[in-house]
């Protein structure tokens, strides 16, 4: 299935780019995707963390993948 | 009249034009944040600051914090305008409005506003001096 | 460019005005208290305030207190505009702003700031309703 | 000795003057001067407290008073 992969601020930096796709096997999680991009993009590991947002919303435990959900890259935040 | 008027921007803030939502006869007390750029961080002299935000994301999670405000505070109305784009030093970058029938609660609920919104809200700062750059809170 | 900018004033206050000496490269916070005059007293409908000054002891009293906070924050400038005569409803009687290099030194300057202002500044509040009026704290 | 007085809020609207002079013994003092205002204003006891400033300080104890000292009736305050 289509997953859409967006990269914000020091993640897009590192990425290239600022959105992309990913086709992954049904049933693939939250922690699976995260394990992808790491290995894609191995300098997300210089970052202190980075959190996921699926949807627009924080992932905050594993969970399953649907068919074009939108998962975000959060770098630390500095707003304000 | 809405309780929020949250917005994410890509040209300068005006406070003006804010505040009138905020002058009404139930509301006799109003906080303003606003938040300027720095021209020096640390030892370096700061060129400017590029912001970006997740635009979808940070109005949905500037709602929650609204909401959870308006809640715990009582307060009345809640107005955030955030700019994206190049700030240079001097100018304001957030600003931040909470009117309240009374004066504590519009404090209370103005600093707790600007704590979350540095904490969730998918807003990226990248300072960038004459001879580099840094994403603010990136690295270890 | 001072660190006080205090006025006593009989006509409308401008927020945007007070808030241009405010905007300096140092000071990325910016706190504004407004107070707005409310169109109810308890159970009342107000009128209009009427609102009276000893002009040159206020000014004496809001410089203790700025010199005070500037002391005890660390603030960069304090500005101070209460306004007298006649006010109504919605319109606004005081605004105060504070700025500094950080936030919490503005947030805990400015609440400081109306506490004190509140009990030592000598200006007197006239709640005018349909039916009388009252000086307000005068009576027990 | 002359000694301006000047009114403020309720005790203006008592006393139905902003401004007056009193002519006291030399020596007179604070606490002897607003015995004096409330023996001339008695309804200056229907206000909850009153403070009194010379020459625009608030007075804290009791002191002598000196030819064209001017001394202000102070209500409780509200402004803001």
């Amino acid at each position: 299935m289509k997953i859409v992969i967006k990269a914000f601020g020091i993640a897009r930096e590192i990425a290239g780019k600022q959105q992309w796709e990913v086709i992954v096997d049904d049933h693939f999680t939250i922690d699976e995707l995260r394990a992808l991009l790491i290995e894609e993009l191995p300098k997300l590991k210089t970052i202190i963390q980075f959190s996921l947002a699926k949807n627009q919303v924080y992932v905050v435990t594993n969970e399953q993948l649907s068919e074009g959900d939108e998962i975000a890259i959060i770098p630390p935040v500095s707003g304000g | 009249m809405s309780k929020l008027d949250l917005q994410i921007l890509d040209k300068p803030l005006e406070l003006a034009g804010i505040m009138q939502s905020h002058q009404t006869e139930e509301d006799g007390a109003v906080v303003v944040f606003q938040g300027n750029i720095r021209g020096n961080a640390g030892s370096k002299k700061v060129v400017h600051i590029d912001f970006e935000a997740y635009d979808e994301m940070a109005l949905k999670e500037l709602e929650k914090i609204g909401d959870l405000l308006i809640t715990k505070y009582h307060v009345s109305k809640i107005s955030v305008h955030h700019r994206v784009g190049r700030v240079l030093p001097s100018e304001c970058a957030v600003i931040t409005i909470v009117s309240s029938p009374h004066r504590e609660a519009a404090y209370e609920a103005s600093k707790e506003l600007m704590n979350m919104l540095k904490k969730t809200v998918p807003i990226w700062k990248k300072e960038v001096y004459s001879d580099g750059h840094t994403w603010i809170s990136a690295h270890p």
